[in-house]
């Protein structure tokens, strides 16, 4: 999806709030959430495809202000109540005030190109389609070019994993952009390196066929 | 945010809403506070930053060991007796030397390797870092106190599938011949994301 | 610049907050701004782009979580700030607090195809070039492929406009887009009308020659 | 915003940064007093949408003013009195009928032709209705309680130029004949920005 979440590149923002060595939890809480989220995993509650995209579909003004662990919060809350194992009345009232909950998610969808497999060296292009379910193809990859540096691991696809829906696990490639490619226009030149979904990419000759 | 929207009450408090899952899961048998117990005692035990740097010191002492980490970093760290999460498939080990700087984000949401090298600072989750570092990573690397020659290349590793990576940071030269042990002292957990690099290097 | 203003097509946003006819005002100093930059902009101090890019500069979560006067009352004080009328410690200091600012500008840009004419009908790709100041050049349009329903006037270019930079006015055309292809996958059929600048467009037979 | 990142403090209530700029232009000579009230009456009896419903009951009893509109939408208004701003070169009056339905929106701010047809409501320059609605405009128009039949083509115009844009709305079949002073008062503003349609149409 289109998503607030989708932050590579985005323009605007200040220093990066930045401390040396800095501490992983402030507060107890943030511990125990991180906790009970990855307990809930390992339960087969839900994948961690699936936790990350009850993230992303907070509401934007939530998810832009709120902290990284109340993020995981609300996703592990959104997620127990999808599943049926707690209401959100339950979870308001135990709270003892409102608890902001992520929005509807929209279907997933199955592997695009299983059996093609790209060679180390080839040129790519990354195929400019959206998709409103969750995805790891980073919007500031879509439609460009980039070389493959090999061929890494097989996962299952993300944006069928999140949903539930069956799909076949799909090599992945590291794929290397140059900066100056990817933003012509205001960037610091340097290589790129995205892991990239085999259902993500096209030969660069398809081109002029489409996305 | 505005919290007449929400349910049409006040937001409990980020405390509150923890506690209330809590509780939840343990009136549900999902017996929570077992699995707290097990999570605090791996993110300040299990989770840490030197058994990166254990890593990393036996890379620079031990070729051989160097050599299996680059070409398969997830069975060097077991050889080291760390393990990864089962949906971490792969571990890719990032050397860097005196003209190629490596560092790690992940611009979606915030992946790490964390069973190695620690679970990630604030900073690294943040908005700033996941929006700016693979568009301007020079700049921001600098504002963040590592000021790389322009004869550097810089290579962004951004963590959009279960691969995960790690950075070995180049040895200083001043601890060229000091013992592993000794090693593993220097090694920052910044320095193996790639925010920053060991003195006199 | 890729800014969290650049709103048109970002997904994981709720209903719309809608209240059928409803009040433009809802304090007395929402009004009294409103007047106040409409009035600097009448005194010569700053265009009505430069208005607009200050409200863009604003920091992503304040400018994600303010109210639109508040959006207005940061771009006005941020400029009276830039152009020397005003200190930010004076705006500090009579305001009693701290008195959030847009952040510095990066430097415009002159017309980039100033004597090209387009005609009615004729098919045209947008340019799939970011730029890191003002722009009008909407994302969800860059790249796309739409059709020129006509001229429209020619206007100060804002790329130039917002930053002081000398730019001859350029034409405007009206171009329809159809949201099925500026989205393939998440859209409801209709025809989008943007007004784009000449500097924005390329004739779509000069894409295969690049952006 | 979290407070302690901004000049380190915390900030001033929106109430009192606004009477801080006005007390600062005060004190620069500015005279923003007078221009205050300028704009309070301008935004309250000035820029009012009667003006447009004027524009639209004209065009639907005189067939040459609504062809006048239609070419050039600033000199009828003129026609009328009604101003708009210097740099809003061009008003077009977008015409509905009952196959086809135009809708407005700012995606990158607020515009409007708010002279013609009033400031914009809140919900205009909300994030939700310019995220949307040029995406999935059906779809937000009916939530909007506008339910348009499927064989209904939507036109969004998305307001990137200083052209400014009105809907002219389809004129309820009971109202034909009505004198044109009596049609003016049925024309509301948001269905000259098209988020409604009129009793009937």
């Amino acid at each position: 999806m289109d998503g607030m979440h989708d932050m590579g590149g985005r323009q605007g923002f200040g220093p990066v709030r930045y401390q040396p060595n800095a501490p992983v939890f402030h507060e107890d809480w943030e511990c125990r959430v991180n906790a009970l989220y990855g307990h809930a995993v390992r339960l087969g509650l839900f994948t961690m495809d699936a936790y990350r995209h009850a993230i992303e579909r907070m509401a934007p003004r939530h998810y832009m202000t709120a902290s990284y662990y109340e993020r995981t919060l609300t996703s592990l809350a959104t997620l127990l109540v999808e599943k049926g194992v707690v209401t959100r009345n339950e979870l308001e009232a135990a709270a003892g005030g409102a608890f902001p909950l992520a929005a509807p998610s929209a279907p997933g969808r199955s592997n695009l190109t299983p059996n093609y497999r790209f060679q180390s060296g080839e040129l790519v292009q990354v195929r400019n389609v959206d998709f409103a379910g969750h995805t790891r193809l980073p919007s500031y990859i879509r439609g460009k070019r980039g070389v493959v540096v090999r061929e890494t691991l097989a996962y299952p696809f993300p944006d069928a994993h999140a949903h539930g829906v069956v799909a076949q696990d799909e090599p992945t490639y590291d794929v290397a952009f140059r900066a100056e490619d990817l933003w012509p226009n205001d960037s610091d030149p340097a290589t790129v390196h995205v892991g990239v979904f085999q259902s993500y990419l096209m030969p660069a000759g398809e081109v002029a066929r489409g996305s | 945010m505005d919290n007449s929207e929400i349910s049409g009450g006040r937001v409990a408090d980020v405390i509150n809403r923890a506690a209330a899952v809590e509780a939840l899961m343990e009136e549900r048998g999902m017996e929570p506070a077992a699995a707290i117990a097990r999570g605090v005692q791996s993110a300040e035990e299990d989770w840490v930053p030197r058994n990166g740097a254990r890593i990393v010191a036996k890379a620079w002492t031990d070729p051989e060991f160097r050599q299996r980490l680059l070409t398969d970093g997830k069975a060097a760290a077991a050889e080291l007796g760390f393990s990864m999460p089962a949906h971490h498939r792969f571990l890719v080990a990032l050397e860097n030397t005196v003209d190629l700087h490596n560092v790690i984000v992940c611009t979606l949401c915030s992946c790490t390797a964390f069973t190695i090298i620690g679970l990630p600072p604030d900073w690294y989750k943040d908005l700033e870092y996941r929006a700016r570092v693979v568009r301007q990573s020079r700049t921001v690397l600098r504002e963040m106190g590592l000021d790389l020659p322009q004869s550097t290349q810089i290579k962004v590793w951004d963590t959009t599938t279960d691969t995960r990576y790690m950075v070995i940071p180049v040895q200083p030269p001043e601890t060229l011949g000091w013992p592993e042990e000794k090693l593993v002292e220097i090694v920052t957990k910044d320095s193996m994301i790639g925010v920053s690099r060991l003195p006199g290097t």
